[in-house]
């Protein structure tokens, strides 16, 4: 069952990629890479219990903190360029 | 099944590196190309778990796909965030290229497979610190037995090369200063979630810190992570309170301070009449000194990466005034 | 199929590289240069690791349950680099923003241009 | 015997839910139905998959840092939802009404 549930998180990174390229909006292109990146770590759970890599609970730990924070800074830094790029088509 | 699984996984990511690489040579705007670097990171720390590289893992998580992300956008923030519409697609680049990539693929033919234990490069040098891991420095990572005292030349070399690439970046941009008006809007949600997590970074970062001997972990990890925590408090809170916090004037002395503590834990087995980095003069015990010499080192070496990267992060997210 | 399966990652991991170069090569934009160059440079790291990896080894953290160890040596080069690249990065960052500023572009065509015009002064173009 | 059979149940709804959220986040039409459907599965997925795992190591210093990571995703979906979510709000992204595609079918901005 393990397996089955590494195959459909690898489709689910595969799924969530397409959007993340697909976009249309700067907007769903972060969701998809935030979503890509929770993904990422359900992915080290899972296939660091089934294939028994070495201390995969503290990378899973460690992704899902670094996440968070590159999450924050691209909409922070978004933010805060938007004013200077008005005349684009966001 | 293991055996298939773990190569279906590695083939999977590899093939998402590629479109990843793809998609970011097709889009024009520079946020998105790095949103993607930033992801390619991440699948790369995932590939270098799969290969039993767990602190290489650690260490690209942290670095790649935290540290350098968060730096190329606020870069981004301050050069404008779109390519030129005339790119260009070099026919000649491409032509150069494909040359390259088949000489390297006709170079790869004679390769042994991946994964053979009895290629080249397993039988020397690497059985032997594996063994004298076991025997006399009795840690259980290998790779920080290596890294600080095997190779400690090396690593204080390294950590020598980032302290210069901080001083660099501090003569090129200058320190910068916080400007109110850029200070992130209020908002409430973000704050209350904020303020724990910042203390569950911190910790976690002390715990890699000291647990690099056992686990995957160590200096450089830490340094990274505890200033992420830093980061994310300027991020969410604004500028000028996290440089209430942690002055920004401090931050190139903890990094020479930094440096110092791995020279002059050196400079005292030399005067002990030992070699340079040889921790056994640390303590009458050959065993504990080297524990007491990697700690010392690590210590040095977080301490300097942590102010490091957090200047450079002061340097591009506050306000140059050249002039 | 032995054969092939033990070359895979090597192929993969040139496609990448070549695409880094490519990327340095043909676009003009000196921020996807540098991001090209980082993916140059991660593909050479998958190499190293890929080069350690030993079948059925368990990373070089000594356990009482195996004997087999993954080669720790390009794990150590490795963290350092990455380390170490990430330090170089930011100092051509660093520099990416001063030519921005000095030059008011960011596109190899357009400061070469610029470069070619002989009453062109740096200084004064510099943005407050 | 009844904890595996927990865990393989628990593993299998967190995989598929995963998908489900995966083919949402593809399909939907506009923005905040494609947020909303990343956001609302992953919250739910995620803990699942992990308790799957922790049923089947069992009750060690691993287990709990693994419950350490459900707190965090728990905790940190929703606020990176509702950031995003107030940022596109912001930016000027409106959510499609009906009338306004009658199921055309055509992804708008």
């Amino acid at each position: 069952m393990i397996a089955a549930a590494i195959v459909a998180l690898l489709i689910t990174l595969a799924l969530t990629l397409i959007r993340a390229f697909l976009g249309p909006n700067i907007y769903d292109q972060i969701l998809a890479v935030n979503s890509f990146g929770t993904k990422t770590v359900l992915l080290i759970v899972v296939g660091g219990h089934a294939l028994g890599w070495f201390s995969y609970v503290d990378i899973a730990l460690m992704y899902a903190m670094v996440n968070f924070v590159g999450t924050l800074a691209v909409m922070r830094f978004f933010e805060q360029y938007k004013p200077q790029g008005e005349n684009n088509d966001y | 099944m293991i055996e298939n699984l773990e190569l279906l996984i590695d083939v999977c990511l590899l093939t998402f590196l590629l479109l990843i690489v793809f998609a970011a040579i097709k889009t024009t705007n520079l946020f998105v190309a790095t949103m993607l670097f930033g992801i390619f990171s991440f699948v790369t720390a995932l590939l270098f778990l799969d290969l039993d590289a767990v602190d290489v893992a650690f260490t690209e998580a942290a670095v790649g796909a935290g540290f350098t992300t968060v730096l190329m956008l606020s870069a981004l923030r301050l050069t404008g965030a779109f390519e030129n519409v005339k790119h260009r697609h070099s026919v000649l680049g491409l032509f150069i290229v494909v040359l390259t990539g088949a000489a390297l693929i006709y170079g790869v033919a004679d390769f042994p497979n991946m994964g053979d234990a009895n290629a080249p490069v397993h039988l020397h040098i690497a059985p032997e610190y594996i063994q004298l891991t076991q025997e006399k420095i009795d840690i259980p990572n290998v790779v920080t037995a290596v890294l600080a005292s095997f190779r400690g030349y090396d690593t204080f070399g390294e950590t020598v090369v980032i302290f210069s690439a901080g001083a660099a970046v501090l003569l090129l941009l200058g320190m910068g200063h916080a400007e109110p008006k850029h200070e992130p809007e209020q908002n409430l949600v973000l704050w209350v979630v904020v303020k724990p997590f910042i203390a569950l970074i911190l910790i976690f970062g002390l715990y890699v810190q000291f647990h690099g001997d056992f686990g995957a972990g160590g200096g450089f990890q830490a340094g990274v992570i505890f200033a992420s925590g830093f980061i994310l408090y300027s991020l969410v809170f604004g500028e000028s309170y996290a440089r209430q916090v942690v002055p920004a004037s401090i931050l190139p002395r903890f990094a020479a301070l930094g440096v110092i503590i791995y020279g002059l834990t050196g400079l005292v087995s030399l005067l002990s009449d030992k070699t340079f980095l040889d921790y056994n003069a640390l303590s009458s015990n050959p065993v504990s000194g080297q524990h007491l010499g990697i700690l010392l080192v690590e210590a040095g070496v977080g301490l300097a990466v942590f102010s490091t990267v957090l200047l450079i992060f002061y340097s591009f997210s506050g306000v140059n005034h050249n002039e | 199929m032995n054969e092939l399966l033990g070359h895979v990652n090597y192929w993969i991991v040139i496609f990448l590289m070549m695409m880094g170069l490519y990327m340095v090569i043909a676009s003009s934009n000196l921020i996807k240069k540098l991001i090209g160059i980082s993916v140059f440079q991660a593909s050479v790291f998958i190499l190293y690791i890929t080069f350690g990896k030993i079948t059925e080894g368990s990373p070089p953290i000594i356990t009482d349950n195996t004997d087999v160890y993954s080669n720790p040596l390009p794990h150590v080069l490795i963290l350092t680099a990455i380390v170490v690249g990430v330090a170089t990065t930011s100092v051509g960052l660093a520099l990416i923003v001063r030519i921005q500023e000095a030059y008011g572009s960011l596109d190899e065509d357009d400061i070469h241009d610029i470069n070619d015009n002989d009453d062109f002064d740096i200084k004064s173009r510099s943005i407050t | 015997m009844i904890i595996s059979i927990l865990s393989d149940i628990c593993l299998l709804l967190g995989g598929i839910l995963t998908l489900t959220g995966a083919v949402g986040l593809l399909r939907l039409p506009d923005f905040y139905s494609r947020l909303h459907a990343a956001s609302v599965t992953e919250s739910l997925a995620a803990p699942l998959l992990i308790i799957g795992v922790i049923l089947d190591t069992g009750f060690t210093l691993d287990s709990a840092k693994l419950v350490l990571i459900i707190v965090i995703m728990v905790i940190v979906n929703p606020t990176i939802t509702h950031a995003l979510c107030r940022a596109a709000a912001h930016g000027r992204i409106s959510p499609e009404m009906e009338s306004e595609t009658e199921f055309s079918g055509k992804e708008s901005k």
